[in-house]
């Protein structure tokens, strides 16, 4: 059923664990104010991310939207620093400047959480034509909600992608909602992958509640990307909180969220492993430990990292700055 | 009167106006069932239905476009841009048709949209995500466009920009909507489009701002007050048609102005009232005029730097004794 | 076959070769410098105009792209006034201001030529929303060019319409280029109308250069938006004519356009009228002398028309203007 | 040193910058196989290959995003939009994404891009083909914008561009592209970006200008000769960074200014330089500055009505008299 070894099928389950409980601690920091802005949270949909980066390789590329924090932690980050970022500190993944929807790291090729909506489409057309431009195998993997499907970006970039056949898997993240929008109330069809239809690409919807049917899937869609060109790849999943932080949820039950809540991605995983005994409960204590402690570590790195001093204001601007009066 | 704050006052006019005439609607992203993600059409979609309150797909350029075209029909529309920093993907849309058509066509077409929006910095929102360009749409002959700096007249303007036959670009502040003031509760209480005006009169130096920096101006014309400096804050309301007169007068009066915005300096609202005060009052002036500003930096998440880079009310009291020659 | 009448027919003959006529006298009149600007022939696609036009009704809406000349006189726009409006004169469609892009009527429910490419979508998505909001069955016909189905616009606008059930006719006409870009290197598909399987709407591809085909698909699909929702109709068809005049049409060969004259939508359609036994040849000679009659009177009245005043540069900026100092 | 055409100078610098750096490459409408619409890229696909000229679905956002996006991993795009007009569809990835990267990310991300586009009007194409909207562009922090006014500096600052880091926004004029000039022919002449140059030297007056209106200006500058009164000009060259030091100079020299631009008056460019020559040289001015800029009306078709509410060398002369007091 899976290639991936027992220490990397646990790997992949410490993960989902870590990125939970770090945003359960980012929605306690915010709530207590060390967090500002937009703060928006992964929980339930951690197999995909987890899933996706499993299947990359290092030197493939990878962009996002603003919902990053499980990206970034999955794809290799520091997750001290990831949270440091949404503290404004100066030892943040981009030194305080971005937040939480901006999370980037050009040694691991995360270019990027992007919070414009689809803006990050045609940068992620653009890596890949840098691919085929070099000649080389290096693929990008895109991810972004179902409700970003419907702006010009989303058909711009496909279509590019597959007229010049660029190494890009669109990663849609189908969490039902695009803020308090059901998908039906805003797509014509429900059915994401079903757009790839209009391109002639390869497209195929999954369950993004399983992890290894997340890896499994990503990875046939990498080789594809590599070999043929683009893939418009659906993950069928679900957000436990509200859209952001301050959302005021009036457009879905608690029933709903509950029966999603039995299709946890992590319990799932967790008792696959049990069925194929790779896990017992002494381990999972101990993984269970484990994250706690590196939760613990990563909120006092927050917490005690410096502000970024006041020069950091004037820098980055331009590489080469040339202001004069 | 009512004591109301600007999201009161603006609900109260677009609900107004909804009730007074069945040709105006709403869509927008999350206007309906989330009631407005500033909450400003909360109710709404009860009190009018989904005929009227349309919740629309992440698709900026068709919500203007088919806001645009509405209005060619006849009817009202009253688009809304989540925040302005999304309405760059409208953009096309916003210069090149709604502003265009009616002249291009002759008068063939008209346009009698509203485009409401918001913008303004200083929620740590990070770069993409706090900007003030409103000078970007006032640029463009074609449209007008509307900043209101209190809740009176963010409900008289924007019921005047829905009975306007023109497009009209409605920018709200974030940091306004909970801001209170009176507001007549006058059904037929309408702010002319284009007419600047005088928000507290003084002698000694004319502060002109609009929006959100109206209110820091109106602070610091207190602290200078407890100085023994006397402001006149003007409020300038709308960039487009651009109104003066106000303005002149009061260089007329004081002999030294500043002038007050969130956005970038360069290339800002500032320097175009600058230059007409300089091409109408050049002999009035005692001193340069001053521009306070936004910080020539996309604006960074990180508290503290971010609201070094807004202007706060202390910028605004220095460049005022700047002007008075008061600073060493 | 058809439910019109010989009548109707004729004019149906009659319109598509005065429109060619007018176009080549256009031509001509681009070439002494009478006419400034940009000049986009319709010479070879006018079946579809025609054909799409007589199946409209008065109180449907019309929006067209740039190459609209066809189409304003096909909606009954006096040609006098169309081509007087190339001349940049008062009397032309729109005083002169807007020239060969931009043909409009309030009248005619022809809601503009417009030349940002796919910048139309949007507000023909409009129009139909303004049916539906008054709870009318006044439909649109929406017109572009296959290369202005790989923007945004295009796939925001079907999208909204066939989530709102708008009663709007995309119709395609694919004349195999944009500019010198042909259909296949700039979209994923070389069938427009398989991009309406994104949208589970309604599509047809049908023979541009058969008037009495995109007379009953237009009829049909509007009676589709009518009923139920968007219709993406792709015309095939082909332009004889450079995209504008001074194009260098380094793109294709003199022996394509060969093939495509050979099967000329006015010839096509001549022949089916004399195998039906409805023209003879004093008829088609009748005809032709009548429209060169007409377009006699269309360059007369083009040629003679004064210029608008100086004060016509300040009228229309606003309908409400406030302009102070 | 070689007489070329601006239009031959630009192509030049692309093929030098092309033939230097394999990094580099063009990708836009038209330029391949049609060779540019305004022949710029003639023969560049023969020379380059598909895999360098990559011409592009009609799709302004994905053109300029995916040469952010190659540019983000170490290509060197330069990214053609048919016209400044198109640029508004492509405006959020200009703005929002070109412009706001490196600071956002904090250096994680640079983005070496060049946007070359054509604007200007004057040739009948109406109100949405005819614009000059340059200002709008230079307002945000983050990208550089330059727009050459002769065809030596047009190659020099686009090789620059291609050299810099940043994301460059290239202006280019298409009546401009017939002008001649000496060219130098060196492979490594470069124009720095964000520094303004004297273009004719004098006394009397002093006349800013850019782009086509440099070329306006300098022959107001001829007419005014003729009449004894002897016009400094100076050409801004880029408008982001801002440079007002030849500007300031000459103020010093000349007392007296005026500022021609082809845009709209407005918000346009000719008010941040007014405002930072008041701000700076306030003292030396011995009578207003004069902005002479385009009617406030989107541009009609028709000819006549077209030149009228552009900007012509009359106006120019007129308006240096103006601040000479000439004029009764
Ligand atoms: C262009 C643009 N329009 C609107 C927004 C505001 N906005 C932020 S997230 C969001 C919903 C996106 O939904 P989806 O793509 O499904 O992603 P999800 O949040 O569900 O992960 C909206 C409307 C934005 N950031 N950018
Ligand atoms: C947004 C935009 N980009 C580019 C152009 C320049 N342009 C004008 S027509 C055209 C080709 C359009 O091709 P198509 O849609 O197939 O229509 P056709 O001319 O073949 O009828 C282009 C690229 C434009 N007018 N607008
Ligand atoms: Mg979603
Ligand atoms: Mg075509």
């Amino acid at each position: 059923m899976t290639d991936l070894s027992k220490d990397r099928l646990l790997e992949l389950y410490r993960q989902m664990v870590l990125i939970r409980r770090f945003e359960e601690k980012a929605a306690e920091a915010y709530t207590a104010g060390k967090i500002g802005g937009f703060l928006h949270l992964y929980i339930g949909e951690e197999a995909i991310a987890v899933g996706a980066c499993a299947a990359m390789r290092p030197d493939d590329h990878l962009l996002t939207a603003y919902r990053d924090h499980g990206w970034a932690i999955a794809r290799g980050l520091d997750p001290k620093r990831v949270m440091a970022e949404m503290y404004g500190k100066a030892t943040g993944v981009v030194g305080g400047k971005g937040g939480s929807m901006h999370m980037a790291s050009a040694a691991h090729r995360y270019w990027g959480g992007h919070a414009i909506v689809g803006g990050h489409l045609p940068l992620a057309a653009g890596v890949g034509l840098a691919s085929v431009y070099k000649g080389i195998d290096e693929a990008v993997v895109c991810s972004f909600g179902e409700g970003s499907t419907n702006i010009g970006y989303f058909h711009e970039s496909v279509n590019l992608a597959a007229v010049w056949k660029l190494p890009v898997v669109f990663l849609v993240e189908n969490n039902q909602y695009g803020m308090g929008t059901a998908v039906e109330r805003a797509s014509a069809v429900k059915r994401i992958a079903q757009k790839g239809r209009a391109y002639d690409i390869a497209y195929k919807t999954i369950d993004g509640q399983n992890v290894l049917e997340v890896y499994e899937a990503t990875k046939e869609a990498l080789h594809h990307a590599r070999t043929k060109g683009p893939y418009l790849l659906e993950a069928v999943t679900y957000r436990y909180s509200g859209h952001s932080m301050g959302d005021p949820e009036r457009y879905r039950s608690k029933a709903e969220i509950d029966s999603w809540r039995a299709n946890d991605p992590i319990f799932r995983f967790r008792d696959w492993l049990y069925s194929h005994r790779l896990i017992d409960d002494a381990t999972v204590d101990a993984i269970s430990d484990s994250v706690e402690e590196e939760i613990a570590e990563i909120m006092r790195f927050a917490e005690e990292s410096p502000e970024p001093p006041d020069e950091a204001l004037w820098e980055h601007i331009y590489v080469n700055p040339q202001e004069h009066r | 009167m009512a004591r109301l704050t600007m999201r009161e006052a603006i609900s109260m006019a677009l609900r107004e106006e909804m009730e007074r005439d069945d040709r105006v609607f709403l869509m927008g992203e999350e206007i309906g069932v989330w009631g407005g993600t500033y909450a400003v059409t909360r109710g709404f979609l009860d009190q009018f239905g989904e005929r009227r309150v349309r919740d629309t797909p992440i698709a900026e350029g068709v919500i203007v476009g088919a806001a645009i075209g509405a209005a060619m029909v006849g009817l009202r529309p009253v688009a809304e841009i989540m925040t302005i920093n999304f309405a760059f993907l409208a953009m096309d849309m916003i210069v090149n048709h709604a502003a265009k058509m009616h002249y291009m066509f002759n008068g063939e077409i008209k346009v009698p949209l509203v485009i409401r929006t918001v913008g303004g910095g200083g929620r740590q929102l990070a770069a993409t995500h706090s900007q003030t360009p409103d000078v970007v749409f006032a640029h463009f002959p074609g449209i007008k466009v509307v900043a209101p700096g209190t809740p009176a007249d963010a409900k008289g303007l924007l019921k005047a920009a829905i009975r306007d036959e023109d497009p009209v670009f409605f920018i709200e502040n974030a940091l306004l909507y909970q801001v209170r003031g009176e507001v007549p509760e006058d059904e037929d209480f309408l702010v002319p489009i284009g007419v600047s005006d005088v928000k507290r009169e003084g002698k000694d130096v004319t502060i002109v701002s609009y929006s959100r920096m109206l209110q820091t101006s109106l602070q610091a014309a207190e602290r200078l007050a407890k100085e023994g400096i006397d402001a006149e804050v003007i409020d300038l309301r709308t960039l487009r048609p651009i109104d003066t007169r106000a303005v002149i007068n009061s260089v007329h009066k004081t002999n030294r102005m500043v002038i007050v915005e969130e956005g970038w300096r360069a290339y800002g609202v500032g320097a175009e009232i600058a230059a007409r005060v300089y091409e109408l009052a050049f002999d009035h002036l005692d001193a340069p005029i001053r521009r306070v500003a936004q910080a020539e930096v996309p604006l960074p998440y990180n508290r503290r730097l971010e609201q070094m880079a807004l202007p706060q009310v202390e910028d605004v009291v220095h460049a005022v004794k700047d002007v008075l020659y008061l600073n060493e």
